[in-house]
């Protein structure tokens, strides 16, 4: 069921493998649930002409962030039968290594969590009110720009 | 005139650019923003007037407009 | 890159969220790496005529199943911009809410990730010589059909 | 005629079929199973010889060939 109000999506700091792994556990309990597709965005360390990224710094416009989040969450339950799903995005510092988004969808047939999970991920990517700062060994920055 | 608040983000927050602003209407405080910082013209965004992306709109006391470059998350 | 000979596959018993845990975090070094997307394959207690299935019961044709596994690998390779790829299949007694199936895809950019992780599961799931022995609490079974 | 180990997997390992068997090539190996073993033919299976899925060939000695009815992994 998606919830019935915006909950927080936002982490201060890198997701860790060791949240990632007691949001599995959590499932385990649902008993009912035969799929899960989880995203994870990782921080890359593309070189460009400043030097490799070290890491990311995200700001958000928050309230609207979640608004919007809530709102791809309840389109998601409507368009895919869902057991469960969950969005977190990182704030602050995530450095390159360091993972920044976690999508994580649950169903019983693996349909409809695998398609979820992309339709979710392509929308906060499109929506979400997020903006990441590029940052250099040297304390410079540049905006992050992404793919259309 | 409504006094707005401003708020910008991404590459906009680091223009400087006021917190305050007198307009009567979106298009209008739009032009100001641009004629007193032409900086932000080098920028595609939009604006959120109370969170809600709009072209256009009249403005109220207290309205919260968010200047809103493109976005980079994830 | 892909192996370049078979590796093993196979978990005795569920796979664990601290064993994903650790994949995961395995791949933090790997800074190339943008996008991660796992599969989880989680068993379900359905309700049959018999009663609730309390666990799965899984067998293979092992030394087949690693040469194909391997053989999806390489497929998968060759068709994705791929930085890594894992596969981890249970065998033995898994229990409903546990995870039986774990499929790892990584990449620079999502695409790759996301669409090779999903023809990696479609090929298990068609090729792969396994078999599941759905068990009740009374000690009797049914072997798993999958649906087509 | 050569002398063929059979294993058999899923539903199949539930029907006590011999682990060994005389034969000259693959489609009357199938018929003598079927002939003394007539509940195999409830089951859609392929026949793999040394681990490769095949409809027809001739057997040698120490093949082994696997009896595999619908896989239901994952």
């Amino acid at each position: 069921m998606a919830p019935n109000k915006p909950k927080n999506i936002f982490i201060n700091g890198p997701i860790t493998p060791a949240f990632i792994a007691e949001s599995i556990q959590k499932h385990s309990s649902k008993k009912s649930i035969g799929a899960h597709q989880l995203f994870l965005g990782q921080v890359r360390a593309d070189v460009l002409p400043q030097g490799a990224i070290t890491g990311i710094e995200y700001s958000a416009y928050e309230t609207m962030a979640l608004n919007i989040a809530y709102q791809i969450s309840e389109d998601a339950f409507a368009k895919f039968n869902l057991t469960c799903m969950h969005i977190y995005h990182s704030l602050q510092t995530v450095e390159a290594g360091q993972i920044c988004l976690f999508v994580f969808t649950s169903s019983s047939h693996r349909f409809d969590a695998v398609n979820a999970c992309s339709y979710v991920v392509e929308r906060i990517k499109a929506e979400l009110p997020i903006w990441g700062k590029e940052l250099f060994a040297d304390n410079t920055y540049i905006w992050k720009k992404n793919l259309i | 005139m409504a006094l707005i608040n401003i708020i910008c983000f991404g590459p906009l927050s680091d223009l400087m650019i006021t917190t305050t602003c007198e307009a009567n209407d979106l298009s209008s405080l739009k032009l100001q923003l641009e004629d007193t910082y032409p900086d932000i013209k080098k920028y595609t965004y939009n604006m959120a007037v109370n969170q809600r992306i709009l072209t256009a709109c009249l403005l109220n006391d207290n309205d919260t407009v968010a200047l809103l470059p493109a976005y980079s998350g994830g």
